[in-house]
């Protein structure tokens, strides 16, 4: 065993490290952007410079403008990219999910038009599946698209789709035979955000945010080109995209706090019995965030390691998602417990007291985003242990007399 | 034997929840989360003319005198609907009052709690964390009270407030005027937004001393049995709402409610439930008794209900999927209010080795 | 609220506790029974000396021997005779499920001959309802009953029959008609455990403990006099009797440790930092194990309050088991945990750790026996918060038709 | 980077694998469980003819060499077979020769270890709580070495003893020949039925000094590594066990793995195991590299892994059902075996604090 990069890894990482100081540097120390606007621009100047140096799309085929290089090239960049100042948030979506769709599924003019401006930055892309009736069932879809000369008319709602305000273009899955099969009656189109019929409304969470959006389409029109798959086919084209979904490597959001975070806030409060970090019960629930939280890093590097060995993961990495939801809404709330009053009163911004409190009601989304708890451990016992699946009305009744049960 | 409440409790209990359930609930909940008022005032006269504020207050002083059976249920149907009165503020308030007080300080503010034009506070709290039976660092000085508490509930509606005061055997109370100008109230922003906090500066405060350092501990335990009942009422107001979502929401052809996986999470809540409310049931009985139980009853009580309301505010979120993580859903309510209380009195592992302390005292005393 | 007797109930106490105190007198200090036949024989006397006192079948109707009485009555008894020296372990089941399905569904002929001797402690019954394949899924009962002139044929095997090789009679539920509807297929009858072709075999747990047995049926013949309720209504009648198996206040096994016992036995363990019993992840057990037990023994007072004040207790009483057996493990293992070696050694008789022993595999059985974990919460579920049933074949499935899915 | 085991590791693991699914597994269990041998003879042959015991003996001493990495997934073998051969205690003792031996002791000891003529054993319990760091009562006399060892596994079959002994700064490690008078070993009744334990009295005997504290300490690193996988083998035997009854098991019509219940328990059982995994392998690679991670991954290890096989043994018996709670039933392995590695090497609480005093050096060090 050896955790460190292999020659040609460490000669990989150099090269990529070099380039993003100096091409990273003008981002270092800046304040947040004023405007949704400069947000933007930040962000598109970016990826115009990867481009530029070839540093986009690492993984994808050479003939798709990619630089058709190995996963573990692609990993080491991010990791040397999330260390830099570099504004990486927008392309995340577009690239690691949307776009692979649109060369994998659409027609030769598509990819033309719109593979080349997406990897270089210009256009900016959004992933429309979620609806309010479509969640952990997302075959579940009702967003209705019918067919008109050589358009289809599209009508229904999205939700959870992130940063839809900011985005150019989009997939979306329709129900376009509402007669056929649940799965068998989607197909999944490129839809044009600016067009007409077509409104964005922030989602407010729980918390007060609002990273999500509800996407309205009344009457929108998309030409059949920009058709992704066969008619009826969209299920199968959904499917590609979640499995690249689900490559990208899953862990804790940065701002979630760890064992250490708990050891801090419990050495400041005093208990009758001395301080709370050496209370038996606060040092049993950092043991336990450590073993979650390191043991789910730990499970990534075996995964890392398996591509690094140009061996395929094993499906350990399955259990990342869950251990870490829950494990941040444990330790958000039994810190914010210990911490009695302060814990409750809106804590300054930036202090970990204000972590752990974010983290309480992100940790309450994250359980659900992207598949709940309950979906998860399916998957885990179904696909990984091989359980038979839930009991469930036969598969091959038309979506439209599904009925309850 | 008779371990449950008497009718004419269960009655009085039912008017309040008619009430609530006609006017409050969360869309008025969500009224005082977006406007700025403090507190719902059509609300509050409904609740006077209910003779609520009135309920423990001895008729001598204008009130209906009724035991503390009727505050327990009260209190469940407080945390039930989520009323955005100063209601359970002024019921520990007049708890202390009735506990510790002296006759004249009774005389004084009694009449005005049963006619609803005084609203009383309770003062923990200061900032950081504080165990309740801890010292507290406000203290009385010869020129007066100083120190701060915060965050205090429903301390910027509050006309007088009971505090937390650093005696010779551990924390005493106070009773704070709060129409001076020594005592500012400035509101303080936490996680619940229907119920406002504020914060009570004490600059050399005239106060009136209340009750030593046993008092205070016996106020404690009442306290606990009253919120205990408060996150029962809210616990179970949490659980209809992700029961009746399970009863309704489909996936893959069926109602979730068919699915074990939220099955057993409701059948968890329940449980949960049950055991908060023996515990809680039985601290009603030992405080309205004065029987040496209610010590026990009350942290056991208190640490089961926040446990329940704890789970079940989460796990209501969970099982509503993306919808209950919005603002617009009311899920939010509930995992909010389970950090008031939480925080309220005392954090859970105060409680629990305070549980422990009195079961070996028993223990000692027993061998 | 009052945790004290009503008047009447304090007279009632106070009698019962009389009789009881003379009556059971000489069985104070007895030695433990050398011989199966004298552990027998002593139980007899105390049965027989309740029947000619008036103090057996409290509540039953006076017209089958009962006293007529309230639910309160018999269980100030029961109380009494639970602080007593008397032997009562061999006819809660015969008197407490097996008669009361007798004397509702037997004809007048088989009430005569059963009842009286049954009463009087003479007879002694067992239930035979579990099956292999009819465990949590009762209603999967194979065991065959084929009529043949006026006799019924049955072949088959029941498992988990408590004191079977003691036994007298038992009720046994059969499947009559494998063609008919699991639920409808069902005879229950009356069978004689000495008859030829009933062999009892001793069930080892794994504790290495035997409470119970194996029955085999190999042709055993059974009078269609002895049937009870009508052919095919057998889930109907064992319904009846299992409703009398709910009403006896299920609670923690008497050996079982509780909070005290942790505190003690952590009282004697020294850890780095002082005795175990001061150590906050101790003591929040010792609070969890208090609030497990003793909110159930509250509960349950609930109930009693309810049956006192001559109300119906409500649902609440569904939680007991569920959190008692629970709550026996986890305070088994950790109190075995925190012993170390100590807890790992089998420990001497009577100590509180061979309670702890004893207490962590007996909970195993305990999260198990009448109805799991797991069948528990669907209950509760489905019965007391209404949400709808786990999806299940079509319930009209004839019997022999079922394919497990 | 390469986190993972050697091909030639997995092959060794493989090859062990065979072998004990051929001649191990609950039925030879279930032989040592009635008969009242301390091993499985025949076995033990088999396992010295695979090179098992001599696994990590350096070849100048007669044995294979190979690292920590093979060491690992042999435990992980023995645990999966409940193999009923002393090859756990003797690894154990090989490793605690290797770390704080002589090279006198070493020449002495190992040449019997790789041939098999030796099987060795190691005390750390003294009959009540004993937590591993704590001081022994066992300590040097003028006379020799007194005190006595429970239970030490396979001590009646071992021919030579580690043991803890009270040292200067903590407990140190000692060598006990066990052919001698001095040093009596008689079998104790523990809860696990398949792996004999015993109780070694040392009344004056001959003993030679092995390592100091730091050694000790070092050596009960690697120890909690190797019983980490050892239980995960034991836990993945379980949660196999587990899942197959649920794949075949019906109730209501359908296979019990459809319902919820039962698939979400599995679901956790395999979470659990992938937890404990990856702190194992980092255990096993900080082990076989030396490195300085080695304290708080074997920590981490061994409440992770014990914790898994817990909840897998109690869950695997629950989700058997009845049949699950019979003697004929091979849950009861795992449920007792669960035991004896939680009590082998000292409590959960003390190694969960041993993890945060490390994690909290790691601070200190880094601020």
């Amino acid at each position: 065993m050896d955790f460190n990069d292999s020659p040609e890894e460490a000669k990989i990482r150099e090269e990529v490290r070099a380039w993003i100081k100096d091409a990273a540097a003008e981002y270092e120390g800046l304040p947040a952007p004023a405007s949704r606007e400069e947000f933007v621009a930040r962000q598109k100047s970016w990826q115009k410079k990867k481009y530029d140096a070839g540093h986009a799309g690492i993984t994808w085929p050479k003939k798709f403008g990619g630089q058709g290089k190995g996963p573990m090239e692609s990993i080491i960049f991010s990791q040397e990219e999330g260390k830099s100042p570099a504004p990486t948030a927008l392309y995340a979506i577009g690239l690691g999910m949307c776009i692979p769709t649109v060369f994998t599924h659409g027609n030769q003019d598509v990819i033309d038009r719109f593979v080349p401006p997406s990897l270089s930055g210009e256009e900016i892309w959004c992933q429309l599946f979620s609806e309010p009736a479509a969640g952990s069932d997302l075959a579940g879809i009702r967003t209705k698209a019918e067919k008109d000369g050589s358009d289809w008319v599209i009508n229904g709602q999205k939700v959870w789709t992130t940063n839809a305000h900011l985005c150019d273009y989009g997939i979306i899955v329709t129900r376009t035979d509402p007669s056929a099969p649940k799965h068998k009656g989607l197909t999944m189109f490129i839809v044009d955000m600016r067009a007409d019929g077509v409104e964005c409304r922030p989602l407010k969470q729980m918390s007060g945010g609002s990273d999500f959006n509800e996407v309205f389409f009344d009457e929108v029109r998309v030409p059949d080109a920009w058709r992704l798959g066969e008619e009826g086919e969209g299920w199968k084209v959904a499917l590609t995209t979640l499995m690249n979904e689900r490559l990208a490597v899953g862990g804790k959001p940065r701002y979630s706090p760890d064992w250490s975070t708990l050891l801090d806030v419990a050495k400041e409060i005093e208990t009758a019995l001395g301080p709370a970090s050496e209370q038996a019960d606060v040092r049993d629930q950092v043991a336990q965030a450590y073993i979650n939280d390191q043991g789910v890093k730990l499970t990534q590097q075996r995964s890392l390691s398996a591509l690094s060995q140009g061996k395929t993961p094993g499906p350990e990495q399955s259990i990342s998602k869950v251990v870490v939801a829950k494990q941040m809404q444990e330790i958000s709330r039994f810190a914010l417990d210990i911490s009695e009053s302060a814990g409750f009163m809106a804590a300054d911004e930036g202090s970990e007291l204000a972590r752990l409190q974010g983290s309480y009601f992100g940790a309450a989304g994250l359980r659900i985003a992207g598949g709940t708890d309950e979906i998860l451990r399916n998957i885990i016992a179904e696909r990984v242990l091989g359980l038979p699946g839930d009991l469930r009305p036969p598969k091959d009744t038309p979506f439209n007399e599904i009925e309850a049960l | 034997m008779n371990f449950d409440f008497s009718d004419e409790a269960r009655e009085f209990q039912a008017q309040a929840r008619r009430f609530f359930d006609a006017e409050a609930g969360p869309d008025a909940a969500r009224r005082i989360m977006d406007g700025g008022e403090p507190y719902d005032k059509s609300m509050w006269q409904g609740v006077v003319e209910l003779g609520l504020p009135a309920l423990r207050v001895p008729e001598a002083h204008g009130g209906v005198g009724l035991g503390a059976e009727e505050a327990c249920l009260i209190a469940e149907e407080i945390g039930r609907s989520l009323a955005p009165v100063p209601l359970m503020s002024t019921m520990l308030f007049t708890e202390a009052l009735l506990a510790a007080g002296s006759a004249e300080q009774q005389a004084r503010w009694l009449p005005g709690i049963a006619d609803g034009s005084v609203i009383g506070c309770f003062g923990w709290g200061e900032g950081g964390t504080q165990v309740p039976t801890s010292m507290p660092d406000t203290r009385v000085t010869k020129d007066g009270l100083r120190g701060h508490k915060a965050p205090v509930a429903d301390a910027t509606a509050a006309h007088v407030a009971v505090v937390t005061v650093a005696g010779d055997e551990g924390p005493i109370l106070m009773l704070v005027d709060l129409a001076q100008d020594a005592a500012e109230v400035t509101p303080v922003d936490v996680l619940d937004l229907v119920r406002p906090h504020g914060r009570i500066r004490l600059d050399n405060a005239t106060a009136e001393p209340m009750g030593d350092a046993d008092a205070c501990a016996d106020v404690l335990d009442k306290a606990a049995v009253l919120t205990a009942f408060e996150a029962i009422g809210t616990q179970d107001a949490a659980m209809a709402m992700a029961v009746d979502y399970a009863k309704d929401r489909v996936a893959f052809g069926q109602r979730i409610g068919r699915y074990q996986g939220v099955k057993h999470k409701a059948a968890d809540m329940y449980i949960k439930q049950q055991l908060a409310r023996a515990h809680a049931m039985h601290g009603a009985w030992a405080f309205g008794a004065d029987a040496p139980e209610l010590r026990q009853a009350a942290a056991a009580a208190r640490v089961a209900s926040l446990d329940a309301l704890a789970f079940t505010a989460e796990e209501n979120v969970q099982l509503h999927g993306g919808i209950g993580f919005t603002w617009e859903s009311n899920c939010q309510f509930y995992y909010r209010r389970s950090r008031a209380l939480s925080a309220a009195l005392g954090s859970r592992g105060f409680w629990s080795d305070r549980l422990v302390r009195t079961l070996e005292r028993r223990n000692r005393v027993a061998a």
